[in-house]
């Protein structure tokens, strides 16, 4: 046994001491730049974690966060949500998706509303609740409507492993898995993006490996660290970004090797192979349609594909953002969250007009609760 | 992106499911996407539900000595820079009301 | 009586008064309430605080207290939040056809031994009984009235300067309650607790109190939010002042919730005029030593929270229903 | 505000704030209430009587009033009965998630019509949401406190000879919520209504009131029972003295009930001195021409009903749910 | 045994269901068990929802009838006995309680 | 129009005058007796009339009241209640019965508690109504848990005829119908019995006629009068009764001629005949096995048999009464409720140890309202 106590691994990345340490460092250090640098950070974790512990204040002025468009709630386009209301309405159906899904408003509605209407809609924290709730409604339909990146991916994938083996047969997917660098490649292919570095996501890169981000080195020359997602975590990766910057050497590091690695973790790759594959493409809100940027199940499983199977009740129609959004600006660096007219006014956590505000990880909820 | 959360395994059971541990909250996840072996003691990442790795203990360590050490580095500089200073001279008033702006 | 109760007892005939005699007056004596007139009568000379709560928790029985514990020392709280000693109760039982009796008679022990600690009664009640389905298992509101000891505390009353403090930890009930919703464990305990006995210490010390508010739904940040519109003022809160147990920092982060937004049900809220802090302080850490000063009445109108590193951000009033974040 | 009331409007929050603001606040508006304070403070000098109840009707709208105007009626009933006029009532709001905003308001402002009426107001109040399932659709409780004008009206005061005198015909209420239960359509209309005036126009008159009770679940017959109960005294009843509408009748010919074990919301019985009693009838003629003498308070401990060939038989306490009879 | 409610017929429907009244209460009963044609106006007794026979009003005027003179007819008899004689002596006291035998 | 008013069809039968008269006829009368006249009232129905408007204080001596067994509620045996506990209990299922039904204990429990834990059990008015609760349950299965005499019987036939035609495959019947003639007979061939006068049922005369109890002269020599429901027509009939004795010669007479005919409703007998037939036996709580005393679904109709159906769950043993009721002996006129030394103490009507105590219209639940 080590000396280390799970207690530490939050405090010591949490520490004033050592945050005000790094905060000094990066100051120093970011005076050498010949440019500002514009860091995406992809993940909502990110994007919170820069909020909530006010890092956003203790950078120079010369160093620029862009909230990326790793909140899988958020990217969700309203169509999508209009799929789990649907679902949800049919007869014996209990439809299940993880914790705050369900107040994601789709175009007339949305899941808390439906609920309220009497339906039997569970937020669930663990994917793996759908296995106890299926075996205790046997004469239901329970439908699991999957959300998020590749980190939450693998856990849909082990679920059906079990229902398979344990023989469960009354457990339906709507899969809406997304990837995480199709977006940043689209990103940095639009054009208009200011970005010039990144800080890669903590847990989508446990699982897929830092490896990942290869290409924004090779193909953009943009330097990349995996960070971890702590405030002390943050720090550090910045003033590794700032480094690279200095030498003039991009490359991905990895700043969050206590959990993440070069390769990712195979099994789980492996587990998500062999239930999905690759969508020709799908629609992301604020972003638009982005080819093979998410996941569907392979077509051996249809008979448990609620996309499938219901395919004549489910909506199909694209919905437009509203028009006055400007998400997918904010997304590519192009404006803050302020900027937009509507912002604090008509569109607020409780009735958001645009998908950076739904979840306490979009960009437009972060500045709204912690920095308005 | 992804809440993951470390937690102290306690206990792993005949069906691939470990008691972990969350400082004072107990819940039961599946080991199903760990490769290695995990035992009693060892840290692992918690995602809905499921393990998704071990923690690796050298390196937190490592981390936490670089801290350190530099936490004590800055604290005897000179304050060139004071933390109050560091932050924008703003506050968090980052938005300013759409009401006063007229 | 039964071992369940069935919509019989709620007929306001035999079984009804069945149900009062036997289970209500007994652990309910006392001559007002057995007298079972229409209303209560009682005598009241000058100002008195009247108030009520409705409790719904679910599960009805929890670490650290059950449904009956929370619905006195709720109501009684509201009281003493008003510098009011807890006197008269009323209570109204909604009961689902189906309760045990047995859990019945659980909560109502639980009730009379909470009110024997604050010698308040319960002076008048009503017993519904419902269908199976219309409600889940029992509901219970009381309502309270009692003398006022102090006057003029009031959330309007906070002026720049003012020192604001917590008279402990904060978050443990709401810990235990999500810990059940989501089927996890924790060791966290309610704080659930009758407050009339610090309240009161801090009347007789003499304390300036300006306001006081226990911190059930919302949490923290609700009640600072609330008191900075109701006074209009700024209020500066340290976040490594505010006592949050490593239980609910667990709870929280497997949860993305927020300490500050969680419930309590035995914790508050208290603003004191800046020469009576210390004493404040000192008096409440008698009574639990996780008290503590947490902030300062200032300019502005917003609730910010400082970081030991020198950054800020604002306390919101909390939004919507708590769910567990996934990322 | 949205169309439904979600769990958000239950949380303590932004949403709650919202719903107590621009519902609550803008149809009960006082000062006492919109000070939002733990409590209400209120001024209070001698004996005041303190009442409970829940109202947990269904359906929630029925011929002749709602669970609003119930709920503001019988409680402030309830203080009438002690001879109090209705002052400070306070309100709990129990939701099912999903209901109407449109269904909620226009309860409210049956509750603050009624309010008006008496000239009582709501200081104090609390809402909850419950997850759809776990109340059906609304349950309200209020409590009440108001001066006592009258002292010593008791169901313990009761002696031989007193009279015992109903305000109106009886059973509507309970009539209009069975019909709805077993789906059939009645012309009757619930009697749900204030009895303030009806009892001040008694003190007024210096009636000598022995006794007062509204004859609520349980009807005619609890009441009289309670009364001969707690007073040890016989009671005889005329049968053909107390006043059925045809309706009420109809009704309880179908199902097979008695009409004096049908709930009453705005009928009372009232007991008083021999002397007065025609006095007494006479005063309640002008509110209801049904108000009628219908007994006398005698030997023995049990509540006789008399018929017009001679036989008598006795009235009993209510028993068990009231369910159709086939037979 | 069997409650049956004299109750006058309102409607009738081409789904052979009337709907009747109670003395202001309305409710709608099959008339799948009555043979012979029944009108609006008619009386009919109603038994668990459904009419279980017409009321024959000749026969019900003709007790009326009856009834009435032979109240008549007793109001101008001498009272030999009185309603009150009537009556049991120990009136509705039919059953003493057990704890008073003893 | 005639001008009789519905009102007259309550009041003038209520009517004070009337009853006085008719009270001062039957002393007149009655003194010329030679021997007390015991009459029974078999309906229950009578004996809630009698009690209620305290006929039996009318009486002369010499004229005493005898409760019958004529509550279909409180001859249900134990284990038939226990039946419909179990149905109610089945997965999927909606248990329906009629009114104060669900009120009767069983061996442990009743439907009243049953339903508090949460079962789908409904108390009916109405017999028609269990349609329209299969039409908006298609998925679940309806019992109609049916209990009545010869009055209620149609209506479950009727019920069934209605959801064959349209076609409503829901509603299983578990059917407790039950005849008024043979437990007079049974009573009067016990040899013990006292009786020597009968008031006929109201409403099980309309459907069965007059003519149904010719035997009770025939074969035992004694006077029977079908009697209205209301006050004055038991009054009347007692008076008819008392004229037959002084007359020494018994006949069946119809006092209720505004509703009852000598051959019944016949619409309503076939009806019966179409889906019911009698059973070998049946057990009567309080009186025992009495054969042909009940009627069953007839075998065609087996696949709509909840008795059939869920044979393998429903428990058969006889369970016998309590050994200190003597409902038996009232019911044959040996005794009277307050014979019984639990009369209302152990035996009350919220707590009923036998069946006379269990429904409003049982004699010793009569007692225990109007004349404890
Ligand atoms: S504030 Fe709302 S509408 Fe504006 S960009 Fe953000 S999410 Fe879109
Ligand atoms: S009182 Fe009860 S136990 Fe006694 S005979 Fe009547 S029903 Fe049977
Ligand atoms: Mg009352
Ligand atoms: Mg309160
Ligand atoms: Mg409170
Ligand atoms: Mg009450
Ligand atoms: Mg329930
Ligand atoms: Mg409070
Ligand atoms: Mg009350
Ligand atoms: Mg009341
Ligand atoms: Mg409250
Ligand atoms: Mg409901």
């Amino acid at each position: 046994m080590s000396n280390l106590t799970l207690k530490d691994l939050y405090t010591k990345f949490r520490d004033p001491a050592t945050i005000k340490a790094l905060a000094k460092e990066i100051h120093k250090l970011a005076d050498k730049l010949d440019e500002p640098m514009r860091v995406m950070e992809i993940c909502g974790g990110h994007t919170h974690t820069i909020m909530k512990y006010g890092i956003k204040q203790l950078m120079p002025e010369n160093i620029e966060f862009i909230h990326g468009p790793g909140c899988p709630v958020c990217v969700m386009p309203k169509e999508r949500i209009d799929h789990a209301i649907t679902l949800a309405k049919q007869p014996g159906v209990i439809l299940t998706t993880l914790g705050d899904m369900i107040r994601v408003p789709g175009s007339k509605s949305s899941l808390a509303k439906t609920r309220a209407d009497g339906y039997d809609i569970r937020p669930l924290h663990s994917t793996f609740d759908v296995l106890n709730i299926a075996k205790k409604n046997p004469d239901k339909k329970v439908i699991f409507f999957a959300i998020g990146f590749e980190t939450t991916t693998p856990m849909t994938a082990a679920l059906m492993k079990r229902a398979f083996n344990e023989g469960i047969k009354n457990i339906y997917y709507h899969i809406n898995h997304v990837l995480t660098p199709p977006p940043m490649r689209a990103i940095m292919d639009s054009g208009e993006a200011r970005i010039n570095a990144f800080i890669a996501p903590s847990h989508v890169s446990v699982i897929i490996g830092a490896k990942s981000y290869q290409f924004l080195v090779d193909e953009y020359n943009t330097p990349v660290v995996v960070a971890g997602f702590e405030p002390v975590d943050v720090m550090e990766s910045i003033l590794m970004l700032v480094k690279q910057k200095l030498q003039n050497y991009p490359r991905v590091e990895n700043q969050y090797k206590r959990a993440a690695t070069w390769d990712g973790n195979v099994l789980a790759q492996q587990m998500t192979e062999e239930f999905m594959e690759i969508r020709d493409t799908f629609r992301w809100r604020g972003l638009g349609d982005i080819p093979k940027s998410a996941l569907k199940l392979k077509d051996k499983y249809a008979q448990f594909d609620a996309e499938k199977i219901y395919a004549n009740v489910l909506p199909n129609e694209h919905i437009d953002d509203h028009k006055l959004c400007i998400c997918g600006k904010i997304l590519k660096g192009l404006a803050k969250p302020t900027d937009c007219k509507v912002f604090g006014t008509a569109c607020t956590p409780s009735s958001p007009l645009g998908s950076c505000m739904v979840s306490d990880e979009g960009a437009c909820n972060a500045y709204y609760r912690y920095a308005r | 992106m992804c809440l993951a959360i470390p937690s102290k395994v306690l206990k792993v059971d005949e069906n691939n499911m470990a008691e972990v541990d969350t400082l004072g909250v107990k819940r039961t996840v599946s080991l199903d996407l760990i490769q290695e072996e995990v035992k009693p003691g060892d840290y692992v990442l918690i995602h809905v539900g499921y393990a998704m790795s071990k923690i690796d203990e050298k390196f937190a360590l490592e981390s936490i000595e670089v801290y350190k050490q530099l936490a004590e580095a800055a604290a005897m500089e000179e304050d060139a820079i004071s933390p109050e200073k560091l932050v924008n001279e703003d506050g968090p008033l980052l938005y300013k009301p759409k009401a006063e702006d007229e | 009586m039964a071992d369940k109760i069935t919509l019989a007892y709620g007929g306001g005939g035999e079984e009804t008064n069945k149900l009062i005699n036997e289970l209500f007056y007994k652990h309910f004596n006392n001559d007002i309430l057995t007298s079972a007139e229409d209303a209560a009568v009682v005598n009241a000379n000058g100002k008195i605080a009247f108030t009520t709560d409705s409790f719904t928790v679910s599960p009805l029985f929890f670490n650290g207290g059950n449904i009956g514990k929370l619905a006195i020392a709720g109501t009684c709280n509201d009281l003493a939040m008003m510098g009011a000693k807890p006197e008269y109760i009323s209570c109204g039982f909604m009961i689902e056809e189906g309760l045990d009796f047995e859990t019945l008679e659980k909560i109502v022990k639980t009730m009379s031994e909470e009110l024997s600690k604050v010698g308040a009664k319960i002076v008048c009640g009503d017993t519904k009984v419902v269908p199976a389905g219309s409600v889940d298992k029992i509901f219970i509101n009381t309502s309270g009235i009692g003398h006022i000891k102090k006057e003029n505390i009031s959330a309007h009353n906070l002026k720049k300067g003012d020192v604001i403090l917590v008279s402990r930890d904060i978050g443990k009930h709401g810990s235990v309650i999500m810990a059940h919703r989501y089927n996890v464990e924790t060791t966290a305990q309610s704080d659930c607790k009758l407050l009339w006995d610090e309240v009161n210490a801090l009347i007789e010390a003499g304390i300036d109190i300006k306001a006081l508010r226990d911190a059930t739904r919302g949490g923290l940040s609700a009640v600072l939010n609330e008191w900075a519109n109701a006074s209009d003022v700024g209020i500066e809160i340290e976040e490594d002042k505010v006592p949050v147990s490593d239980e609910v920092t667990g709870l929280c982060e497997i949860f993305g919730f927020e300490p500050m937004d969680l419930a309590n049900e035995g914790a508050f809220i208290v603003a004191v005029s800046q020469n009576d802090a210390k004493k404040a302080e000192e008096l409440l850490k008698k009574f639990n030593s996780n008290a503590s000063i947490i902030g300062t009445v200032t300019d502005g109108n917003r609730v910010v929270l400082k970081s030991p590193w020198g950054s800020s951000r604002y306390i919101e009033l909390p939004k919507g229903e708590l769910l567990p974040r996934i990322c």
